[in-house]
């Protein structure tokens, strides 16, 4: 995110009464422009993605939270803020944490004495969501219950240890990957209160602003508690603004201002060539969004898919000078940032003593190296000066290493010839009230980069050679819908199905929670499949090996006995899941007793059993959210629900009972639940450690529970009893090793972040879709089946300008002793021992396969073993640079 | 109908969703104009602390 | 050991004859009384060179990289332990080896057994448990139980963990209840002693390198004490270097270290060079239930990452 | 390591290994302040250091 300041035109004194214009004056890079005016441009485009996001719901109007009233009762938002390090409070958490640090009206001043640090804090969950009687948000905003949780862990690491937290909530939604975990750890490991109640009301007491709260506790008695601090857990609301815009390009919005969506094609809206992502799409959180950000691009790709690479520019490259054997002649270029660093270091001082260095040709302070200026200016000095090394003292190469590499690359030097050091992070920011010592420290880490430049040599990066057809590894919804986009935009792709047929679990199905017909729109995509003169299918098929790495994997496979090979540049991995089958509630014993995919059978075929049911009861978590399998299955809840209403519908007067531990029907699936209730389904909810005993007496099938309202065991007679069982990985350990791709605990493949990585694999060149990930319903399924075609898509795009990095390791086989360490240590399988050659048996590092980490550098005992970039003697002089007194 | 494709998309929204799908579509080789109504792009996520479950700074 | 040495011979003259390997690897008289050298034997009629007694201190496992064909090799206990190690670390493979295993029944400690005499001893015998000396001013009769090296007195494998053929009956294992009693008082000393202790143990060192030059997992083609770029240690005798050099060699041998004690064997200064190498045998068998040379399927543990291992001294 | 160094007579607090990522900036500061903290309080250390005089 760019840190950049902006002007408020509504308030700016000198737009608005042309006085001031003090910041013009004081802006060292002249960046202030006051004439600038609102523009309008025409721009001309193949396809639009609308993502416009969310506002969090503004809570003024709940006049039983007393938002707008209390200064001690924020939004979780503003919770957000006073954790972050860099907000209002610096991350410590104290009460009115909205009033200034240093209030200046009177009355403020007066409440901020009372300041404190607070010893008791309540989330109260659902502001804003799942509510129809204070706001017309009927939905559920799937975020809200996991950010509380955060929220209150944090907050206690951020207090130390007496910190009592506490979420007030209906029901606890954690459905996704890991959060269940993260939810019970809460409780186990962080001791935060989880309350099941609506709070009725809140009041204040007026001399110490601390907050009383009443509540019905689960016994039904009227609780009063205080705290210090109530968090609001707004939900995601779809502003006014969007849903104006949305009217004006013409798409069709669901009652409550999200798009309308089709399952099957998650990411398109009514309007062709529009495309929505994010929160827009349905309330989500962040993987989902970049599910969808990904999503968006395939399909809006594949409807370009023709006029790919016809606006794209690409950039001239520099021929590179030749400096290996020069006597090194370094740069040192020292940035100000403004006052950044200047206002603490004297950075005059510190570019004189730069130049006093051995091999230091030329130093130079600049206000911004950064800027556009100082970039040409640096060529031009690199140029004129015959400098073949580069040392910048400036801010984090974390976000410029790349930025000033170019400008090296511009005036043909190598890119690793270029050592940065941050005298702003590490120095200015951290000793701003010592700014001797801070200079002082300066000079040292301008010593220690250019000690260390010195030994730089110029690095080669390898050029990977992309074979440009894909394998996808299952052929179900995910799997075929991403190599169906990537068919689309060109390129050769083969699915492997191990069964003989394509689509997978959702044959399975009867019907989306949206209510569309699961056969035909899967029959139609297996069609459109097939038809694809892009795509092969391999039925009947399975991966014996793979081998090799991106942009050249080999695999053996077999089809019928009969074993061929295929070579490819990319895969994906689609293999799904499969569901649970129940070891308890008698399953297996009673044919009345099924499982949800059994029911949807019935649906399917209209089984006339069905017409003589009079009572139904579902029970939810058989298999999920229990010790030995603690995910939650994310789907099962809007499942049965769906099951319920449509045997409601068939027959209003059936007796439908769904016993549940919290019903979690995340986004819009919330208004089934409404609906459900609304026929008369009876909601039954259970503890984990008091489940349902099912009883088969003579022919009448028995469900015993206790009842959360009535705290009384109630006995059902039913007719058929379906279990929610759970949704469970393949696990498929050879797979995993196949690519060298890691599986969590539970069996299910581990992405490459959780949040920014969610469809792709850390092993570059190997892409993840469906419930091989995490359980998901269809349209989750297809769109990270999307999501992984356009990730993939990216590399395939830029084949002919894939590059290893150049800091890597390398051997020198000469004190190699063969001892194989480096071999066994490394995670990503870079060293082998050469099979020819003249340093046959020796180590040797495959340069694509190598991510530079050092683990086979630190432990070869041989010396043998070298890190590029960062060489053992480059870090050596750094260290005795950095012993030497100035 | 033969109209001539135009290879670039208009995105609009500069939060993380709409970034990441600008950044995409730039990377397979399409060009993007990408619309934000604020001053910075960044969205809801960049005013977050931290994310769950791996307490990773949104930053 | 007569019978041993009478095998071993028969052994070796058969696997020569039939061409089965083109050397032998063992041990033959030296030429002070109570000294043996490793030898190489690649003719028949030399098979008579071959001996076996309390004497063959050193390590064979150290002699049998960089040949070509295949060869035969003596193995004790720990010799054997060294030759899973080299196996493992891709340094020979098995089929390249002949394994001719000698259940050990101990080394002697020369030093002390010449520390019983003023002159130099002038003849060496044994007969099972008896070592006779003799000198020119005098005779000892000795019990050999007495006299055993220290690592040999706690040797918990004397039977060779990998043989082909085997020269005798396998002997009895002894288990300890304290295998590292040396290890276990240093580590009850305050800092400081420690310290001390380590100091005076180093004093004499005259960086030969015979311990490095002696250890068989000692076999990196350039050690980084003789590296210059970078220079990881000072190559003279300043203390610090001394001490540095016996720490980071002894941390190269972690988890691969056998104590067969040719390190102490080979030191002409008598320094029991152990003293470091034990501490990590220690540790490594109680964070990772490891002994070094068991399994020819295992790395050692600090080759490899497993979930399991130990991160309690991550703070 | 710290096993070994400790075991020659250099004390335990001198050796320190921590995980931190990159986003637990408080982590980083604690840490480097609690071994600071421990190794001022052991004073300096002569031992495995040159003596260049």
């Amino acid at each position: 995110m760019p840190l950049k300041y902006a002007i408020n035109p509504d308030i700016c004194l000198k737009l608005t009464k042309d006085k001031c214009g003090t910041c013009e004056e004081v802006c060292p890079a002249n960046a202030i422009d006051y004439t600038q005016t609102e523009e309008h441009i025409t721009i001309n485009a193949g396809s639009i993605i609308y993502s416009p996001g969310f506002t969090p719901f503004d809570p003024s109007k709940f006049d039983n939270y007393q938002y707008a009233n209390f200064p001690n009762v924020i939004t979780s938002m503003e919770f957000e803020r006073i954790l972050s390090a860099t907000g209002p409070t610096m991350g410590h958490v104290t009460t009115f944490p909205k009033l200034p640090l240093n209030p200046k009206k009177k009355k403020d001043k007066l409440l901020a004495q009372k300041r404190k640090d607070p010893k008791k804090i309540a989330w109260f969950q659902c502001v804003g969501s799942r509510d129809i009687n204070k706001c017309d948000n009927p939905y559920c905003s799937s975020v809200c219950c996991m950010y509380a949780v955060k929220e209150a862990i944090i907050a206690k690491e951020h207090a130390g240890g007496d910190l009592d937290c506490s979420i007030f909530y209906m029901d606890m939604r954690t459905p996704g990957k890991e959060f269940e975990k993260y939810y019970e750890n809460a409780k186990d490991k962080h001791g935060i209160n989880f309350i099941r109640t609506k709070v009725h009301s809140v009041t204040e007491n007026p001399e110490t602003h601390d907050l009383n709260i009443r509540y019905v506790d689960d016994f039904g008695q009227i609780v009063d508690d205080t705290y210090d601090m109530i968090v609001l857990s707004v939900g995601l609301e779809i502003s006014e603004e969007t849903k104006a815009l949305s009217e004006k390009l013409g798409i069709d919005l669901t009652s409550n201002g999200f798009c309308k969506t089709n399952s099957f094609e998650p990411v398109t809206s009514s309007r062709d060539g529009i495309y929505i992502s994010g929160v827009f799409n349905n309330p989500k959180d962040i993987p989902d969004s970049v599910l969808d950000a990904s999503a968006a691009a395939s399909a809006a790709g594949d409807a370009l898919s023709s006029a790919r690479d016809t606006l794209t520019k690409s950039v001239e490259k520099i021929e590179e000078i030749n400096v290996v054997g020069e006597r090194p002649r370094i740069g040192a270029f020292i940035c100000d940032c403004g006052s950044n660093i200047k206002g603490v270091v004297d950075c005059e001082a510190v570019t004189e003593y730069a130049k006093t260095l051995p091999y230091v040709e030329f130093a130079d302070e600049s206000m911004y190296a950064c800027s556009q200026d100082a970039q040409s200016k640096m060529v031009d000095f690199i140029k004129e000066k015959n400098l073949n090394r580069i040392v910048i003292a400036a801010c984090t190469p974390k976000t410029h290493e790349p930025l000033f590499q170019e400008t090296l690359a511009n005036s043909g030097l190598n890119k690793y010839l270029f050592e940065m050091t941050n005298i702003r992070n590490h120095n200015s920011w951290v000793h701003k009230n010592n700014p001797d010592i801070a200079t002082q420290k300066a000079k040292d880490l301008v010593r220690m980069a250019v000690a260390k430049a010195a030994l730089a040599e110029p690095l080669k990066e390898e050029k990977i050679n992309v074979n440009d057809s894909v394998v996808v590894v299952g052929g179900g919804l995910a799997g075929m819908t991403s190599a169906k986009s990537l068919a689309t935009q060109g390129y050769s792709t083969h699915i492997i199905e191990k069964n003989n047929q394509l689509g997978g679990e959702a044959h399975k199905l009867y019907k989306t929670a949206q209510g569309e017909d699961v056969q035909t729109q899967l029959n139609e995509l297996i069609k459109e499949v097939e038809n694809n003169d892009n795509i092969t299918v391999h039925c009947n098929t399975t991966l014996e090996s793979a081998d090799g790495f991106v942009g050249n994997f080999k695999s053996t496979l077999k089809s019928d006995d009969k074993e061929f090979e295929l070579e490819y540049g990319i895969a994906v991995l689609a293999t799904g899941a499969k569901a649970f089958v129940p070891d308890e509630y008698e399953y297996g014993n009673d044919e009345r007793i099924i499982t949800s995919l059994d029911l949807d059978k019935m649906f399917k075929v209209n089984d006339t059993k069905l017409d003589t049911i009079n009572s139904a009861v579902f029970i939810q978590c058989v298999g999920s959210r229990q010790p030995d399998r603690p995910y939650c299955s994310r789907v099962c809840c809007t499942h049965s629900i769906d099951n319920a209403i449509e045997l409601k519908k068939r027959n209003p007067k059936m007796n439908v009972f769904i016993i549940y531990r919290d019903i979690r029907t995340y986004g819009e699936s919330e208004l089934l639940y409404k609906e459900a209730r609304n026929l008369g389904v009876i909601f039954i909810r259970y503890e984990v450690d008091k489940k349902p005993e099912v009883t088969i007496k003579g022919k009448n099938l028995f469900i015993k529970v206790t009842d959360h309202v009535l705290n009384m065991p109630v006995e059902i007679k039913t007719d058929m009893l379906t279990l929610a069982t759970a949704i469970v990985p393949r696990k498929d350990e050879k797979l995993a090793n196949f690519f060298k791709v890691p599986l969590n605990d539970e069996g299910f493949f581990i992405e490459k972040h959780a949040k920014l990585g969610p469809a792709e694999f850390a092993t570059s060149g190997v892409f993840l879709a469906g419930s091989g990930h995490y359980p998901k319903p269809v349209n989750e399924a297809i769109t990270q089946g999307r999501a992984s075609a356009s990730r993939a898509l990216t590399l395939l795009a830029k084949k002919d300008s894939l590059f290893t990095s150049g800091i890597i390791a390398n051997v020198d086989p000469l004190k190699c002793s063969e001892c194989g360490v480096c071999v066994s240590i490394c995670p990503y399988s870079a060293p082998m021992f050469a099979t020819e050659g003249r340093f046959e048996g020796k180590a040797e590092v495959n340069p694509v396969l190598c991510k530079g980490c050092g683990l086979c550098v630190a432990s070869c005992r041989s010396g043998a073993l070298h890190l590029r970039g960062f060489d053992t003697n480059q870090i050596f002089s750094q260290i005795f640079a950095l012993g030497e007194v100035v | 109908m033969n109209k001539q494709l135009i290879g670039s998309v208009v995105v609009i929204g500069g939060g993380i969703s709409g970034m990441l799908s600008a950044l995409d579509l730039a990377n397979s080789g399409y060009y993007v104009y990408l619309v934000e109504k604020g001053p910075s792009i960044g969205g809801v996520m960049a005013q977050l602390d931290k994310t769950f479950p791996t307490n990773d700074c949104a930053m | 050991m007569d019978t041993y040495i009478n095998k071993i011979r028969e052994l070796s003259l058969k696997l020569l004859k039939k061409k089965e390997v083109v050397k032998v690897i063992g041990f033959t008289k030296g030429t002070l009384p109570m000294a043996t050298s490793p030898i190489a034997i690649s003719l028949e009629q030399d098979v008579e060179k071959l001996i076996f007694n309390s004497t063959c201190g050193l390590n064979l496992a150290n002699y049998i990289r960089n040949h070509k064909g295949k060869i035969a090799v003596i193995a004790k206990g720990c010799d054997s332990r060294n030759i899973i190690t080299h196996i493992v670390e891709n340094q020979i493979p098995r089929e390249q080896l002949h394994i001719i295993g000698v259940p050990c029944k101990g080394m002697i400690d020369k030093t002390k057994v010449a520390s019983l005499f003023d002159d130099d001893i002038i003849e060496f015998s044994e007969d099972n448990d008896t070592l006779l000396l003799k000198s020119s001013s005098k005779e000892e009769r000795l019990n050999k139980q007495d006299y055993l090296r220290e690592n040999c007195k706690l040797c918990m494998h004397k039977n060779p963990v990998i043989y082909d053929d085997l020269v005798g009956d396998l002997v009895d294992e002894q288990t300890l209840d304290t295998p590292y009693p040396d290890v276990e008082q240093i580590e009850n000393m305050d800092a400081d002693t420690k310290w001390q202790h380590f100091d005076k143990l180093t004093k004499n060192c005259i960086r030969c390198y015979a311990c490095r030059n002696a250890c068989p997992i000692c076999y990196c083609p350039t050690c980084f004490v003789d590296e210059s770029g970078p220079q990881w240690v000072g190559k003279g005798q300043d203390k610090t270097d001394v001490n540095t050099f016996h720490f980071l060699r002894a941390f190269h041998c972690a988890g691969r270290c056998t104590d067969c004690g040719a390190c102490v064997e080979a030191c002409p200064m008598d320094i029991n060079v152990r003293d470091f190498t034990r501490k990590l045998n220690k540790d490594s068998f109680e964070l990772f239930e490891w002994e070094a040379g068991l399994d020819l399927t295992k790395r050692p543990p600090l080759d490899a990452y497993s979930p399991n291992d130990p991160n309690d001294f991550i703070k | 390591m710290g096993n070994l160094l400790e075991h020659m007579g250099i004390e335990r607090d001198r050796v320190h290994f921590s995980w931190i990522s990159s986003a637990e900036a408080t982590k980083f500061v604690d840490v480097v302040k609690e071994i600071s903290e421990k190794v001022r309080a052991l004073g300096p250390n002569k031992k495995l250091v040159k003596d260049y005089n």
